[in-house]
């Protein structure tokens, strides 16, 4: 698959998890890119913790409004039944378990749960964001990102950068597999049968809980 | 209208190693103009308060290019090289806070509050030097409030008392920065005889100074 | 609208023993034929969580009279004499907490916080049982977070999407109480087709069932 | 004087205690009165803990709005200026130092500036409503009250009721007097010349430091 292809995947797979009336926030990046597959026959309201519930598609050109941005700062537009509120109220909803699901990209994760994304010390420090708060309030936390990153593995038997949190993520979804974490570790779920489960596990550095894995369906 | 104030005064709210907490999301729902009129200024050794660094030419950002600042408290800073750039060279100091925590920090402030227990940062580098309290067998991290010399926010609509009513994802951090300073200086989009009671985000007694966006 | 329900249907979301969080001051605000109802059921040992204790014959003090509840969770009783006598006669349990920290403790329910710190209530009775914190020689009461199964909401304006505007000063508790509750239940005034979204007190996210006033 | 003109004495008095642009917030019963007296050529803005500022006088019976009520669920009005607020807003208002002088009634005051008015045990438990936070948040606090209750000393050594809140206390005003809480004690710095100084001391059961008090003026 080519990048955009790979992208696509693993937006529509998490789309999937999502069901009616879920509070969703999607991280900027790759998790921005589920919106484009939300299920028809369900209503999701996705969060922003700028301020807003209700974040829509980006407009045309001509409808720009720069009032109305995402966490990234672009512009984008309110659904109907949408609201705007200040960052305090955004961030009680989040740490409060208001959001069902939030949906980010990771530079690590590791077979506790643990995630780490916000710093590779002496080479790039963007910060936190509300990241932190959002994989500690969200009821459930997925990582949608790319297998490795050019060979090199991202789900670890323990991450080594400098962690988002410990033990919140609650499942991960790439172009190779899904995989849940449980109590007793990672558990392959689905795997995309493109790749055999020997070349997933050469590309997973944790350890797998293998058991009769299902294959992933994305239409 | 009694609290408006000509461009020209910012310049005498300011002070060498003030605290300013600036509004603002990725530089939506920040003041430029007042940012523009420290930038004029010669203050030096600012510590600000803002949910990022702004971006290059922008917002804080036009603070951080110009050598004004001393420390940033922040929860993300990516979107802004330079402000990167010139921690790691140290002559940046850059506190990274997670966002939820920031905002409820200053929201203490505001609110005489002296601290709250959270879980978000549990288990990673910003529990670093803060105390951690147990209850019920669940770990919280205490977070301490933040207060500054200043408040700098942008309204859409401020009325002739000074209440001010903020519009879509401009509003972000504002309302709650403008009760955690001694003085708070607002950039308003437009001056409007009154706004509705119901409506108000900040009322007047938060507001020292009104500017007039663009005149 | 698909969150009305008929108040027919009230009764289904109760039962003995829970706890329900009543918004309204001194019953302004307060969501009358919602508490009708809770009277016509036979629901038992609640437990109440309000500003204050209602009027007689009025808002909470309805549930009061009838012997629906067990405990009572307010910063004041006076307006209701009833409730401080079955306080007397060991017939009502009574827990008084000073206003700001009732809301706040109902703030940090609904918002996701293990705590806070307030001077509130320092070297009262509030003090007993609770843990004081010392911070650079300042002494803090550790307030702990307050949750309910159901909040009872007056609201003058419901969306079709069951947003929420409140006016004047029947806002008071309602649009925290519909925080912190597993349960939403909103006694609308008006029901209207859409509310400004920059002027949305309480979310839709936080609503699960509205009932129309006088219907 | 009649019990009315005890009333307005004192109101009038505590009136002289307000600043153009304060913020206030006065207590039900006799600091009520307080809002009858504030000079005209200030603007005062009354706070009420229910949820609002710009607090209005008590409209006429055919103008009466019963969404708009004070924290005794009187009907009243908003000023020019004033607008709405939430409890919880309106406590960060009041604990966050917002609130220039709140001026309360009590059942008993002392000599560290400790006040006892929420409860009498075995005996009236109407709770404390806002006052603890008003008391410990707002930047002067005043008691308003009658000195004594029939001749029963109210400004004592040591509050022997359960305490409102201890050392908060700044001023207390009378019918007879005028005193300050300083570090060394209570001070007597008006006294009412209708009374005696021995009359007054005779009616305080806290030591009273008494250096050269003026004469209260109340036009």
């Amino acid at each position: 698959m080519e990048k955009h292809e790979i992208r696509a995947f693993i937006a529509k797979r998490v789309s999937k998890e999502l069901h009616d009336g879920d509070v969703v926030n999607l991280g900027i990046g790759l998790p921005t890119l589920v919106a484009n597959y939300i299920p028809q026959d369900i209503e999701v309201y996705l969060q922003s913790e700028n301020g807003m519930i209700g974040l829509g598609p980006a407009p045309s050109e001509e409808n720009i409004d720069m009032d109305i941005t995402n966490a990234g700062g672009r512009p984008v537009t309110l659904e109907k039944g949408g609201m705007y509120f200040d960052s305090s109220t955004s961030f009680g909803i989040i740490r409060g378990g208001h959001v069902d699901v939030t949906v980010l990209g990771s530079l690590q994760v590791d077979e506790q749960g643990s995630l780490a994304n916000w710093i590779i010390p002496g080479k790039m420090v963007p910060g936190m964001g509300g990241a932190m708060d959002l994989v500690t309030g969200a009821k459930k936390v997925i990582i949608a990102m790319t297998h490795t990153n050019r060979g090199k593995a991202k789900i670890l038997k323990e991450c080594t950068l400098p962690l988002t949190a410990k033990n919140q993520v609650d499942l991960i979804i790439t172009e190779m597999a899904v995989m849940e974490v449980k109590e007793d570790g990672l558990h392959l779920i689905e795997y995309n049968n493109t790749f055999s489960i020997e070349e997933i596990i050469k590309a997973t550095e944790a350890n797998l809980i293998i058991n009769n894995p299902s294959v992933m369906k994305v239409k | 209208m009694k609290k408006k104030i000509d461009k020209s005064k910012i310049s005498e709210l300011l002070f060498d190693g003030m605290s300013i907490m600036v509004g603002g999301f990725m530089c939506i729902g920040t003041p430029e103009e007042i940012i523009d009129e420290i930038v004029k200024s010669d203050v030096k050794d600012i510590t600000i308060i803002c949910n990022d660094a702004g971006l290059p030419g922008q917002g804080v950002g036009k603070l951080i290019s110009n050598g004004q600042v001393k420390k940033l408290i922040a929860s993300h800073i990516g979107l802004n090289p330079e402000a990167g750039t010139l921690m790691s060279e140290g002559k940046l100091e850059v506190t990274l806070t997670p966002q939820g925590t920031l905002i409820e920090q200053i929201r203490a402030g505001g609110s005489g509050l002296g601290g709250f227990l959270t879980s978000t940062g549990l288990g990673t580098l910003v529990e670093d030097g803060k105390k951690i309290i147990t209850l019920n067998e669940s770990n919280y991290l205490l977070e301490l409030p933040i207060r500054a010399d200043l408040a700098i926010v942008y309204g859409t609509e401020v009325d002739h008392y000074g209440n001010v009513l903020y519009t879509k994802t401009t509003r972000n951090f504002n309302p709650v920065i403008a009760t955690a300073t001694d003085k708070v200086l607002v950039q308003a989009r437009h001056i409007v005889k009154e706004i509705n009671p119901d409506y108000i985000m900040t009322p007047h007694i938060f507001v020292d100074y009104v500017i007039e966006e663009g005149k």
